[in-house]
Parts: structure tokens; C-alpha cells; sequence
């Protein structure tokens, strides 16, 4: 029943803000604050409760339908929507989606407390809009009905839009109408993708149902689950952003407002990445594995294209956009990765991305309310104006370029060690990324903040609640860094239940990095000594 | 009577060729109503009396007083239209040459002697009454609404007149006339 | 006592933590008795750590302790966790004991930089990655630390942010060296697949027993390694950063550039020697390296103007001695190199701090002159660095660790002649350089008036590294002077013995060949001093004549490395981003959107609204159906 | 009578409507156009009138009656927008009226 609330609580406070936005401005952030900050208590009470089950290893045994049992989420409800149709009402939540909604509601929460001043016209229609995204973001991540699954993929559309297009900035326009048509196309390949795998299951089984448990494993002819798999991929893809329809990414985040590019790089981009993890493998491994080596080309096409692009901005924000699409093609051939260590590693990378490149936008937010300016050509030499923002600044664009200590790195080492072990080439080419990382972020810093000032430029430093976003953000990506078993442990329950859907096909590994552990592990205890804890 | 034939179509040509070049607008409604009379022969030498008389009556009597009525009405005297080169033709021409030499080529596959039997008045009027009572009633009634529309056009087109005149009788008395009427009264006449 | 191994990382990261979290409300005092004193105590813990490992080894000559795992994904679980060995007591003495003199040296060296805590708090997180590198158990936490060095290299050479070629040179430094991580990242994939595990001692152990030697694997693993140490320890051919590196204060460059981020790559290949045992091809490929860094790095010292380049490239030249003896087998050699370098080569760089310092910030070495008698305490202390460099026989400590590195080249099984040959030529070259710098420097007439004089927080750590720089030699006497080599029986605990199974090994051990290396030196004395005092005119004649002088210059340039670079790698990035800035799939969906416009534009064309148009086009309608159905 | 084939009828009638179009695409002037159309009318009741004189029927009057009672509509709605078009554009020029381009 508390997955309903995950939705309701956000979605009641979406008009309750836009009332309340008419007589006080406060009463609407406020309002806003109470519609995320709820959930994400909510959601981190479950997780604490939950830890327990978590932790042992997933008990269902079985690949394809059978290895979902019931039982094995963390909690669920289903109740018929549409009998006739064979669509129903099915939330449920696992490891998986207990962490990102609790990256949802937590970016929900920063986007509203970062557009506390930056925000100040139709503030209460703002937070509507803010609001109604969370909710549909809520209710993508739990819902497990295609159907539901794909209303909700669109419901979280227009809100989006709509803050893009009224709250942005110069051509945002262009840019929410260009973001709009990208996702929109692909999402409607998508639904044909999805109705068209429900006939082929009810033409086979007789039973018409949108409920992904039963979909599993559709025995279908290869091809036509390779052009099914396209239709997903194209509206991930499009999502994620993989590598040649990432374009509407640069356009979209430019002239978002700050709150809404936080939205947009936090969790809007992971639905890509979740809706790959949970759906489309495992619904087609077979045309997966197929389709593996062009998706780790355009993966790490991916990284270098975005990470040379990102260098090659003028517009701090713009660059900072493009690195999410270097990040985003480590999370693609993770994906098609698919052995334990990958999966990890873009679970992992899915958060700290969201931190890192949430808070680069809040930062270059907050520096465009100060100097009404994005062009890195106007500035120079901040670091003197403001050392503290400086300071800031190095510790997240260090974070970006995957600086070990960091959860950025434990990501990003995860992931590209599983991809060597599926193929070298595409992890090397992956580690060649990190390097084009280091240069656009040392030249981002240089551009920005060191150098000599010269623009005369005079600011004040981070406010109090600024601060506090940033010592929260960069206190989670440390813990992350140095700790990330919480949420490794978290996930692994899911990653087992994925690895066990596609085990039949060809898309398993032959050789798990464990066995080979094992056999090191014995050789290791027969030699050196355990030294004494402190 | 063949030869009747051939002639009455000569002289079809030739007025409607003058028709269509005639600078002079009356001079091509004239040319226009000789053709008719041309075709109403032929219609008399293709064995059909009774439509050559209403051509006569009802096409070149009432239609090309219609038009000369109009022209009168609109005293188009006063503008003469510009001169047009003779090069204008050449497109239409072609186009029309083309269409004219497509429908010869077909027609002149085989030919059929015509029935030869003359088809009176009376075999008219009984297919007329017959199987063609509906489509009669049908003509009745498109003739009564081209009648309604022509009359509530033109009225417009009359009252539209008076009232421009009025206005700008007024524009003149305050006057604030407008860049082609300084104030000065223009007489009446053609707008 | 050995449990409290954890605290010497752990002190300069707290420091680091009380620096970034009170950085307003410090004043210069409070930061420089923070900064200095986390390391100052951090040495502590290290000489009682170590003092009671050397007293009283604990079992199997190494002790590990395990803070916490790390992470626990599919079997592949790495610790945070920290293993003492010889090899690590050896660098971490030499880090905690050099740096905190470093850090006493900063607190009055950049008094008046307005910088002053941010310089501390770098320092301190330097310092924590460093040690971290050198104490980690596991490659993953030693990738954490190598990296972690990396980025405070970046902030300290781009310390004063304000000159753009200062930020810069640490960009170029920070990246060059990324690309010698990706080798090293490279590596770490292929072990944790092939091996299964991170853990340095599992790993080495798996790798002798399912590894045969020579195979592909093992050569391609130690090869990478060997990439991830070219870039980090600056040699050939990742070694461009280095001299641009010299943008950073003094105290950087002793610390970083001389003692102990450059020599990373030198531990990393001691650390791993089963791997290179596996390897011949990547030992050869390892001295190789060395050989060429050597002799490169040498003659470009030779010909530089500006005192703190020199150092740099002889820098260079030493870690190339080291990695020569890695290359060579001789693991143990390379790390008393290592110690006595790090010793005399901060000596160098401090001293060359204060000279700068003195004479407002004048680098040029040929400005200088005549600071014999005005710095007098510089003058000894540099002089003893600068033997200590050319390996001063019997006296200094350079010239026992250098002797041992030079007859390994022969001595050892790997060795041949030819490096040999080399590694003596290079001696003989550093001989020139060092020597060149105290002539010119000291010697002569002054050329600009010395302002500042240091006082003693500057100057006792000069006496005590050139103390240092002569008795740490003592520590490992070559067989024909006596059998006292307390160090080699330490090392020898974790390292491979030195076999001296060469075909000249009786030579190389013997009298012989050290007499060889004690005429060089002497000889390279004697002639630097007639060069560079007597006939200095006629030296400089020499170097600007038309054949000399575009040698020289190439020499100056670091022998085209940076020429070309600039070209190959640089160029074509910055032409193709710069070509690219507007992504060129924008283009192909703006052209979709083209397309879309160009086609309502054309057929709008078409509607002139005239009737007679309209009607033409009606007619060419029925001349084409006509036409169909006429002409079929 | 008899020797009259309907093809030269029907050539005639082509020829007539060929020279109604021609003039129909070139004059400018809305009278003059109206007129072509009645030429164009009057070619195709001819050709209606050779089909019915071919088979001896009737049908090709009665078609003729109907073509003659649409050209007399067609002719009165035509000169009613004729006055209505000289009044408002202050000439009969066909190609004035363009205000529907595209």
C-alpha cells in the first residue's frame, strides 16, 4: 500500500502547491518541500526496514517466469485497471527501485531548495510542474504493467516540457519542443514494441495481458525479437542518451531552468538505464546478445564523443550537459555488459552520476543567477571572487572525471571491469574516456574559475542553503566512495534476479569473476595472516 | 446537307477563333453569337431540329444578352484592357494543341456513320418527361438557386456602391479626404 | 605497536579534513601547526611503526591490517586495508621523514602567499595519498592513492592560479600522467579477470602459480604496469610534464617532483617483481625505458638556464637510473637509489627554493653567481646535494647507490655491456650538470643582489637532508669495502636477493669497476669546472656555435618530445573539437527539419493564387491522362 | 444527312472546346473568360448532341437541355461576380484577384 503513497504524496501536492503559489510564494516552495521531503522519508524508512531481507541472497530459484515469484519483492500491489485490455493497476518494488526513488524524491527535494531564489515568476505553477514530474518519475520506477509502465514514461513528459519551455532560457522553446518530439517518437516505437510483444504472448499463451511477469519469456522468433528489442532500445536510447540521438541532451539542459536540469540529469536520464535493466534484456536476451557489439561501439562512441564535445563548449552548461553523455555511454555498455560486476557498476553509477552532475548544475545555476551569464569566455579568475564556490566546483568536476575516493570511480571501474571481461577493446576505449574526462574538466576549471579575474566580476559565495546542498552531496558521493557496500548490497538482490532471468540465453557468462575468485581465495587463506583491527 | 455541315463547322471555328482574339469586347459577344448560330446549324444538319431552335432562343438570345447587358452595366468602355503580347498565346497553345491532336488521334481510329434519322421534338420532350423527370425538377432548381445567388450577389455588389459613395461624401464635407480624394467632391460615376 | 600502522595515513588526512573544514577561521599559525604538525606526528608513527617492525619483525616479514572491505561485488572484494613490508617501511620513512622537513621548510617559505592554508591542505592530502599508495594491500587502493597524488600534483603546480601557464603546466601534468593511469587501469581489468583478485600478495602468488613464464598474459600485465609507471614517474616517453612541472613552489617540486610522486612508479614495479619475473620481455622492455629516460634526460640537463628545469630533468635521469636497475633485476638497488636520491634530490630542490627566493624569484642560472659568500649555508648544503648527485666517491651517499645500480647492469643475469656503457656515460653527463650548477651559481660574479636571507626554518632542513645525504650511504658498503649492507639483508625480506650471475658479475662486484665510476666522476668534476669557471666564455662560444647551438636547443626542448606531441596527440583533439563544437548529429537533425521546410517552400511556390494557373495545371492533368490512356 | 460521321462532330465539338480552353488560359479579362467557358459549354452539348445523333436517341438533347440550363445558371452567377469583382478591384483583370497565394 505504500507504494501507492510514493505516487499520491506528489501528486496531491502538485495542485495543492500551484493553489497555495497564488496567495504566497513561500507557502507553495514550502508545500513543494513537505510533496518530496515525505517520500523520501518514507522510501529511506522502507530501505532501513528492508535492509534484513536484502541482504541474503535472492531465494527464488528458476530463470524466466517462474524465478519471479511473489515473494520476492519487497513489497507490491496489483489490482485490476483495465480488465478488458488485460492491463492492471501492478506497483512493485525491489533493491532496484527502492534506490532510485529515493534518488528521485532526494533530486525532487534539491530542485525545489535550489530554486528558492532562483525561481520568482508563476512560482506556484512551477512547483506544480516540479511536483508532477516526481510523481511520474515515482511512478515509472515502480510500475511493473507495461502499459502503466508507458503512461507514466509519458505522463512525466509535459511537465518537463512545460518547465523547459516557460522557466527556461534563451532558446528554450527550440528546446523543450526538440526534447518533446525526441522522446515522444521514440516513446511511441516503444508502445508499438510493447503492444505488439502482448499479442505475440496472448496469440501463444491466449492470455492478453500487460503484466511484465507473465510477458517473460515469450517465446517469439529471433527476428522479431530483435526488431521488438529496437523498439525498446529506441526509446532508452533517446532517454539514456545513447550516442546519435543524444542531441536533444545539450539543447534541453542549456535552457532549462536549474531546477529542472537537475530533474533532467538526476533521474529523468535513468529511466533510460532502468527501463534497459528491468525491461528489454530481460524480455529479449537472445536479441540482446545480438545486438551487443553495435551497442558497445555506440556506448563508447559515446563517451569520447561527449567527453571532446564537452571540451569543446563555450557554454558552461552545455558542458556540463555533454558529460553526462560521456557518463550515460559508460552506464550503455555496462548494460550490455551484463555480468554482476557491470550491473553494480551502473547501479552505482546511476547515483553518484546524479549527484556529481546534480550539483555541477546547481553550481552553474547559482553562478548564472550571480552574473547572468553561462559563456565561459565572460569568465575567469572566480576562484579569487569566490574561493568557497571554487572550491566546490574543483571537488565536483574532480568527481566527474572519476577520481578514485569518489563513487564516480567505484562506478566507473565496476563497470568497465565487466565490460572486459565480455570485451577488451570497449573497456580500454572506456578508460581512454576518463582521460578525455580529465581534460574538459581541468579545462572547465581553468576557464572558470582560475586564471587571472579580469571581468571585474563581484559575487557573494554560497548561500546557507547552497552550502548545505553541496556538504550533502559531496558527504554522499565520499561515503560512496570509500563505502558503497549499502548500496551494492541493496542492489544485489535485483542483479541476481536479472542474471537469473536472461541465465538461459546466450547473453550469461560462461566464466563468473567469482569461481575464478574462489579458486585465488583458497590459494590466499593458505598463505598470509588476517593483521589485528584497530 | 453534308456539305451544310462542313460549312456551318468552318464558320464555328472561324467566329470562335475571333472570339477568343478580339480586342474589343463587344465585337468578340457578336463573334460569340455567331458561333452559336453556326453550331445551331450543325446541330439542324446532325438531325436535331429542336435543339438547334433552342440553341438559337435560349443560348444565343438569352445567355448573350446576359452578357451584353453585363458589359453594359459595367461600362467597360472607359478601361480598355492592356495590350498582350501575341507570345502569351504560345503556352496555351501548345497545351491545347497537344490536347486537341490526343483527342483527333483517338476519334480517328475507326469512324461510325452517324443514324441519320432525324430526332424530333417529340421524342425529346417524351425522354424529357420520361426518365428524365428527375433530372428536370434537378435543373429547375439549380436555375432558381444560380437566380438567388446572382441576385443577392449583385444586390450586394449595388448597395456596397452607395454606401462607399455615402462614406466618402461624408470624408469630404470633415475634410479629412484621403491621398486620391484631397476634399475636392469627386462626381459621381464609375468608382 | 605494529596495530597503529593505520594511524600514519590517517593523521595527514585528518589534518587535510581540520584544514578544509576551519579554512576561514585559521590564521597562518594555526594552518602551518596543523599542516606541519599532522605530518610532523605522522613521522612519528612511522619511525615507532617501523623502528618496531625492523627491531622485531612480525611473522612472515609483513604485516597487513584490514580497516574495512571495501567492496563485495561477485566474488571481488577488495579492502581497505594497509601491508607493511621492507619495501614499504623503506618508502614510507623516507616520506613521512622528507615531508614533514619539506612541510617545516613551507611554513616560512611561502609565508607570504596569500594561499598559505589551501597550500597546507594540498600538502596534507598529498601526503595521505602517498602514503595510502605505498601502504595499500591492494592495487584498487593503490590506484586510489596513485591517483590521489596525481590530482594534488595538479593543484600544486596550478597553485598560484592566477598565472594561466602555471594552471597549464598542472593541466599537462595531471593529463600526461592520466594517460600512463589508463595503462595502469588497463592492467587492473586484466588481473582482476585473469586472477580473480586485486590483493597484491593473493595476486602475485596466482599469477606464479597459473602463469607460465614468458606467456603472453604475464608480458602483456607487466607491460601495462610498466605504462602506468612511465607516466607517473615522468619517463620516457610520458616524461613532458615533468619540466613544466617546475611551475609549482620549490617545496612542490622537493616533495613531489623529487622525493616522492615521481618515484610511484618505481615502488609499483618493486612491488610486483613476481610479475616482472614472469616477464624477461617486460624486464628488457623496463631497462630499456630506463636506459634511454637516462641518457635523454641527462644531456637535456646539460644545456638548461633555468635551475629548477635542470633539477627537473635530472630528476628524470635518476628515476631512469632506478628503473634501469628494476629493468635489470636488481629491485633492490633501484630502491636504495631511490632512498638516497630522494634525500639529496630535495636537498637540491630546497636549497634551489631558497636561491630563488633570495634573489626575487630569478630562475635564470646565469643571472645568478657569486652566492658563495652571501648564502653560505645554501652554498655547503647545495654543494653536498650536488656531489651527493654526481656520486662523490666514498663521501656521499649517491655514489654508493649509483654504484650498485651500475654494476647490477652488468653483474646481473639481465645485464649487458651496452647499459653498461650507457649508464656510465650517464654518470658522467650528471657529473657535468650538477657540478655546472654549483659553478655557475655560486660562483662567479654576482650578477642580482640577494634580498631575502632564509632563517633557520628554511636552513635546518638543509643541514639535516645533507646530513642525510652522506650517511645513508652507509647503509649498503659494495663487498670490497666491507660486508656491513644492513639494508640489503632488510630488503631481502621482501625482495628477490641480487644475483650476481652475469658473465662480468666477478667484475662487477669487484674494485674494478667501482675505480671505473670514481675516475669518471672525478674526471667529470675537473672538467666541469674548467668549462664553467676558467673558459666559461669560451664554453659559451662553444654552445652558440651554428653546429652546437640547434643541438642545443633540441636538448633545451627536451629532444622534440613536446614538438611533437603538440601535433600528433593535441592538435588533432583540439581541430576536431573545435570542428565539432556544434555536434554534428545536430546537423543531421536540423537538416531532417531542413528538408521539412525546404519542401513546404517549393510547393507553396506553387500556389501563385491565380485561377489561370491553376487551370493550366488542370489541363496538363487531362493531356497526361489522355495521353496514358490514348497512347497504351 | 447520313454521310455526316460523328467523328468529324466530335472533332468539330474538340476543336470548339480546344479554342474555348485556349482563350480560357490566355485572356485575362473575366467577361472574356466567362465567354470561353460558354464556348467550352457549348463544344461539349455538341458532342452530347452527335453521341444522341449517332444511336438516333434522344438522350443527347436531354443531356444538351440540362448543359444549356446549367451554362444559363453558371452565366448569371458568373456576371453577378463579374459586377461584384469590377467594383471591388476597380478592373475585370483575372489576375488581380491572388490574394489566395500561398
Amino acid at each position: 500500500m505504500i507504494l501507492l503513497w510514493y505516487i499520491l504524496i506528489p501528486a496531491v501536492a502538485a495542485p495543492l502547491a500551484w493553489l497555495a503559489g497564488r496567495r504566497s510564494e513561500v507557502a507553495a516552495r514550502w508545500i513543494a518541500v513537505a510533496g518530496t521531503a515525505a517520500p523520501l522519508a518514507l522510501v529511506a524508512g522502507q530501505w532501513i526496514a528492508a535492509a534484513g531481507t536484502l541482504g541474503e541472497t535472492f531465494a527464488a530459484s528458476g530463470p524466466g517466469a517462474a524465478g519471479l515469484v511473489a515473494g520476492s519483492w519487497i513489497a507490491d500491489l496489483k489490482t485490476a485497471w483495465i480488465e478488458s485490455l488485460g492491463i492492471s493497476f501492478f506497483l512493485a518494488a525491489d533493491g532496484l527501485t527502492l534506490i532510485m526513488l529515493l534518488l528521485t524524491f532526494a533530486l525532487g527535494l534539491l530542485a525545489v531548495l535550489c530554486s528558492w531564489r532562483g525561481i520568482t515568476q508563476r512560482v506556484g505553477v512551477f512547483h506544480l510542474m516540479v511536483l508532477w514530474t516526481v510523481a511520474g518519475l515515482a511512478g515509472v520506477f515502480l510500475a511493473l504493467d507495461l502499459f502503466l509502465f508507458y503512461f507514466f514514461f509519458e505522463m512525466m513528459l509535459i511537465p518537463m516540457y512545460f518547465l523547459i519551455a516557460v522557466w527556461g532560457h534563451e532558446r528554450r522553446i527550440y528546446s523543450a519542443i526538440k526534447f518533446f518530439i525526441f522522446t515522444q517518437v521514440s516513446g511511441l516505437l516503444m508502445l508499438v514494441a510493447i503492444i505488439a510483444l502482448v499479442f505475440i504472448h496472448g496469440r501463444e499463451t491466449g492470455v492478453y495481458t500487460f503484466d511484465f511477469t507473465q510477458l517473460l519469456g515469450t517465446p517469439m522468433a529471433a527476428s522479431t525479437a530483435f526488431l521488438l528489442m529496437l523498439g525498446f532500445f529506441a526509446a532508452f536510447a533517446v532517454k539514456l542518451p545513447a550516442w546519435p540521438l543524444h542531441t536533444w541532451l545539450p539543447d534541453a539542459h542549456t535552457d532549462a531552468p536549474t531546477a529542472g536540469s537537475v530533474l533532467l540529469a538526476g533521474v529523468l536520464i535513468k529511466i533510460g538505464a532502468y527501463g534497459m535493466l528491468r525491461f528489454m534484456v530481460p524480455l529479449f536476451p537472445g536479441a540482446v546478445a545480438e545486438f551487443r557489439t553495435w551497442a558497445l561501439v555506440l556506448g563508447v562512441v559515446g563517451v569520447i564523443y561527449g567527453a571532446v564535445l564537452a571540451y569543446a563548449q563555450s557554454d558552461m552548461k552545455r558542458l556540463v550537459a555533454y558529460t553526462s553523455v560521456s557518463h550515460m555511454g559508460f552506464v550503455l555498455i555496462g548494460v550490455f555488459a551484463w555480468n554482476e560486476l557491470a550491473l553494480q557498476g551502473v547501479i552505482l553509477q546511476l547515483v553518484c552520476h546524479a549527484l556529481s552532475t546534480g550539483a555541477l548544475f546547481i553550481l552553474v545555476g547559482g553562478l548564472q543567477d550571480r552574473i547572468h551569464t553561462r559563456d565561459l569566455g565572460k569568465m575567469g579568475g572566480l576562484w579569487q571572487v569566490a574561493p568557497r564556490m571554487g572550491g566546490t566546483a574543483m571537488f565536483f568536476a574532480m568527481a566527474s572525471l572519476g577520481l578514485p575516493g569518489l563513487g564516480n570511480f567505484v562506478a566507473e571501474f565496476l563497470i568497465l571491469a565487466g565490460v572486459w571481461q565480455v570485451s577488451e577493446w570497449a573497456a580500454v576505449l572506456g578508460a581512454v574516456g576518463l582521460v578525455f574526462a580529465t581534460v574538459y574538466a581541468l579545462w572547465m576549471m581553468q576557464r572558470a574559475f582560475q586564471g587571472e579575474e579580469t571581468h571585474g566580476l563581484r559575487f557573494a559565495d554560497l548561500t546557507k542553503i547552497e552550502t548545505g546542498i553541496f556538504a550533502s552531496m559531496i558527504a554522499a558521493l565520499v561515503l560512496l566512495g570509500f563505502w558503497p557496500q549499502p548500496l551494492i548490497t541493496t542492489a544485489r538482490q535485483t542483479v541476481d534476479g536479472l542474471q537469473r532471468m536472461t541465465a538461459q540465453s546466450a547473453l550469461a557468462q560462461p566464466a563468473d569473476p567469482g569461481e575464478a575468485a574462489a579458486a585465488a581465495a583458497e590459494t590466499e587463506t593458505a598463505g598470509g595472516d588476517e593483521g589485528g583491527a584497530p | 446537307m453534308t456539305i451544310l455541315f462542313y460549312i456551318a463547322a468552318a464558320v464555328a471555328v472561324l467566329a470562335t477563333l475571333l472570339v477568343v482574339t478580339r480586342r474589343n469586347l463587344v465585337h468578340a459577344l457578336l463573334y460569340l453569337v455567331v458561333s452559336l448560330f453556326a453550331v445551331a446549324v450543325v446541330f439542324y444538319t446532325l438531325g436535331a431540329p429542336f435543339v438547334a431552335a433552342l440553341e438559337v432562343i435560349v443560348y444565343a438570345g438569352a445567355i448573350m444578352m446576359l452578357f451584353v447587358f453585363a458589359v453594359m452595366l459595367l461600362n467597360l468602355q472607359a478601361a480598355s484592357p492592356p495590350r498582350v503580347p501575341w507570345t502569351a498565346w504560345v503556352g496555351p497553345a501548345v497545351l491545347v494543341g497537344v490536347l486537341l491532336a490526343e483527342v483527333i488521334y483517338a476519334l480517328t481510329i475507326e469512324t461510325q456513320p452517324l443514324a441519320g434519322a432525324e430526332v424530333g421534338a417529340t421524342a425529346v420532350s417524351e425522354a424529357l418527361y420520361g426518365p428524365y423527370v428527375l433530372a428536370v425538377e434537378l435543373a429547375s432548381m439549380l436555375l432558381l438557386a444560380a437566380l438567388v445567388a446572382a441576385t443577392h450577389v449583385a444586390a450586394r455588389a449595388r448597395e456596397d456602391q452607395t454606401a462607399a459613395s455615402v462614406e466618402r461624401g461624408r470624408a469630404v464635407l470633415h475634410g479629412q479626404g484621403t491621398a486620391s480624394e484631397p476634399g475636392v467632391i469627386v462626381e459621381e460615376g464609375d468608382a | 605497536m605494529l596495530s597503529l600502522l593505520w594511524l600514519i595515513p590517517a593523521l595527514p588526512a585528518a589534518g587535510f579534513v581540520l584544514l578544509v573544514l576551519l579554512n576561514r577561521r585559521l590564521g597562518r599559525a594555526g594552518a602551518a601547526w596543523i599542516g606541519a604538525g599532522s605530518v610532523g606526528l605522522s613521522m612519528l608513527a612511522a619511525l615507532l611503526v617501523c623502528g618496531s617492525f625492523i627491531v622485531s619483525p612480525p611473522a612472515g616479514d609483513a604485516c597487513r591490517q584490514v580497516l574495512w572491505t571495501w567492496m563485495d561485488v561477485a566474488g571481488f572484494t577488495p579492502a581497505i586495508g594497509f601491508y607493511l613490508d621492507a619495501v614499504s617501511v623503506v618508502w614510507v620513512l623516507v616520506i613521512t621523514v622528507v615531508g614533514f622537513l619539506i612541510h617545516l621548510y613551507s611554513t616560512e617559505h611561502m609565508e607570504h602567499d596569500e594561499g598559505f592554508t589551501r597550500f597546507f591542505t594540498y600538502l596534507n592530502l598529498f601526503v595521505f595519498s602517498m602514503l595510502v599508495l605505498v601502504l595499500a594491500d591492494n592495487l584498487l587502493l593503490l590506484y586510489l592513492g596513485w591517483e590521489g597524488v596525481g590530482l594534488c600534483s595538479y593543484l600544486l603546480i596550478a597553485f598560484w592560479q592566477k598565472d594561466p601557464q602555471n594552471v597549464y603546466s598542472g593541466r599537462k601534468a595531471f593529463i600526461v600522467t592520466r594517460v600512463g593511469d589508463t595503462a595502469l587501469i588497463a592492467g587492473l581489468f586484466l588481473l582482476l579477470t585473469q586472477l580473480g583478485t586485486l590483493e597484491i600478495q593473493p595476486l602475485l602468488r596466482a599469477a606464479e602459480q597459473t602463469w607460465a613464464p614468458d606467456s603472453t598474459v604475464a608480458v602483456v600485465a607487466a607491460l601495462l604496469i610498466l605504462g602506468g609507471a612511465v607516466g607517473k614517474s615522468a619517463q620516457v616517453p610520458l616524461q613532458t610534464w615533468l619540466p613544466d612541472a617546475m611551475a609549482g613552489p620549490s617545496p612542490v617540486s622537493a616533495l613531489i617532483h623529487a622525493a616522492t610522486m615521481v618515484t610511484a612508479g618505481v615502488y609499483l614495479i618493486a612491488r610486483t617483481t613476481p610479475l616482472f619475473e614472469l616477464a624477461g620481455d617486460a624486464r628488457l622492455a623496463v631497462a630499456l625505458v630506463g636506459i634511454v629516460t637516462l641518457l635523454i634526460a641527462g644531456f637535456s640537463a646539460l644545456v638548461q638556464h633555468d635551475l629548477k628545469r635542470a633539477l627537473a630533468y635530472s630528476t628524470i635521469s635518476q628515476i631512469g637510473y632506478m628503473i634501469l636497475a628494476l629493468g635489470v633485476s636488481g629491485w633492490e638497488a633501484g630502491v636504495f637509489h631511490f632512498g638516497t636520491h630522494a634525500f639529496f634530490k630535495a636537498l637540491l630542490f630546497l636549497g634551489a627554493g631558497v636561491v630563488i627566493e633570495a634573489l626575487a624569484g630569478e630562475h635564470d642560472i646565469f643571472k645568478m653567481g657569486g652566492l658563495a659568500r652571501k648564502l653560505p649555508a645554501v652554498f655547503v648544503t647545495f654543494t653536498v646535494g650536488a656531489a651527493a648527485l654526481a656520486a662523490l666517491p666514498f663521501v656521499t651517499n649517491g655514489f654508493y647507490s649509483k654504484d650498485l645500480v651500475i654494476s647490477t647492469t652488468l653483474g646481473t643475469a639481465d645485464g649487458n655491456v651496452w647499459l653498461y656503457v650507457g649508464s656510465i656515460l650517464g654518470a658522467f653527463v650528471t657529473t657535468l650538470y650538477s657540478f655546472r650548477l654549483v659553478w655557475v651559481v655560486f660562483f662567479g660574479e654576482a650578477h642580482t643582489e640577494v634580498t631575502r636571507r632564509p632563517r633557520w626554518r628554511q636552513t635546518m632542513p638543509l643541514w639535516v637532508l645533507a646530513v642525510f645525504s652522506i650517511i645513508t650511504g652507509f647503509l649498503w658498503l659494495p663487498a670490497w669495502i666491507g660486508a656491513f649492507h644492513p639494508l640489503e639483508d632488510f630488503l631481502d625480506t621482501a625482495l628477490p636477493p641480487i644475483e650476481w650471475t652475469g658473465r662480468y658479475a666477478h667484475f662487477a662486484e669487484s674494485a674494478g669497476a667501482a675505480f671505473v665510476i670514481i675516475l669518471i666522476v672525478y674526471g667529470g668534476i675537473f672538467l666541469s669546472y674548467l668549462l664553467w669557471v676558467p673558459w666559461r666564455r669560451g664554453t659559451h662560444a662553444f654552445a652558440a656555435s651554428p653546429v652546437v647551438r640547434p643541438l642545443a636547443a633540441f636538448w633545451l626542448g627536451g629532444w622534440g618530445f613536446d614538438w611533437l606531441y603538440e601535433r600528433v596527440f593535441v592538435r588533432p583533439v583540439k581541430w576536431f573539437a573545435h570542428w565539432a563544437r556544434h555536434d554534428l548529429v545536430d546537423y543531421v537533425v536540423d537538416g531532417i527539419a531542413w528538408v521539412n521546410l525546404a519542401g513546404w517552400r517549393t510547393l507553396s511556390a506553387g500556389q501563385t493564387g491565380r485561377l489561370r494557373s491553376y487551370v493550366a495545371v488542370a489541363g496538363f492533368g487531362v493531356v497526361l491522362v489522355l495521353a496514358v490512356v490514348v497512347l497504351r | 444527312m447520313a454521310s455526316v460521321s460523328l467523328e468529324h462532330a466530335l472533332i468539330l465539338a474538340a476543336i470548339l472546346f480546344a479554342i474555348g480552353f485556349a482563350g480560357l488560359l490566355t485572356r485575362r479579362n473575366l467577361i472574356v473568360v466567362l465567354a470561353c467557358i460558354e464556348i467550352m459549354l457549348n463544344a461539349a452539348g455538341l458532342a452530347f448532341v452527335a453521341a444522341g445523333a449517332r444511336w438516333g436517341q434522344a438522350d443527347g438533347q436531354v443531356m444538351f437541355l440540362f448543359v444549356l440550363a446549367m451554362a444559363g445558371a453558371e452565366v448569371a452567377v458568373g456576371l453577378a461576380i463579374a459586377i461584384r469583382f469590377r467594383q471591388s478591384l476597380k478592373g475585370l483583370d483575372v489576375d488581380d484577384a491572388d490574394r489566395m497565394r500561398g
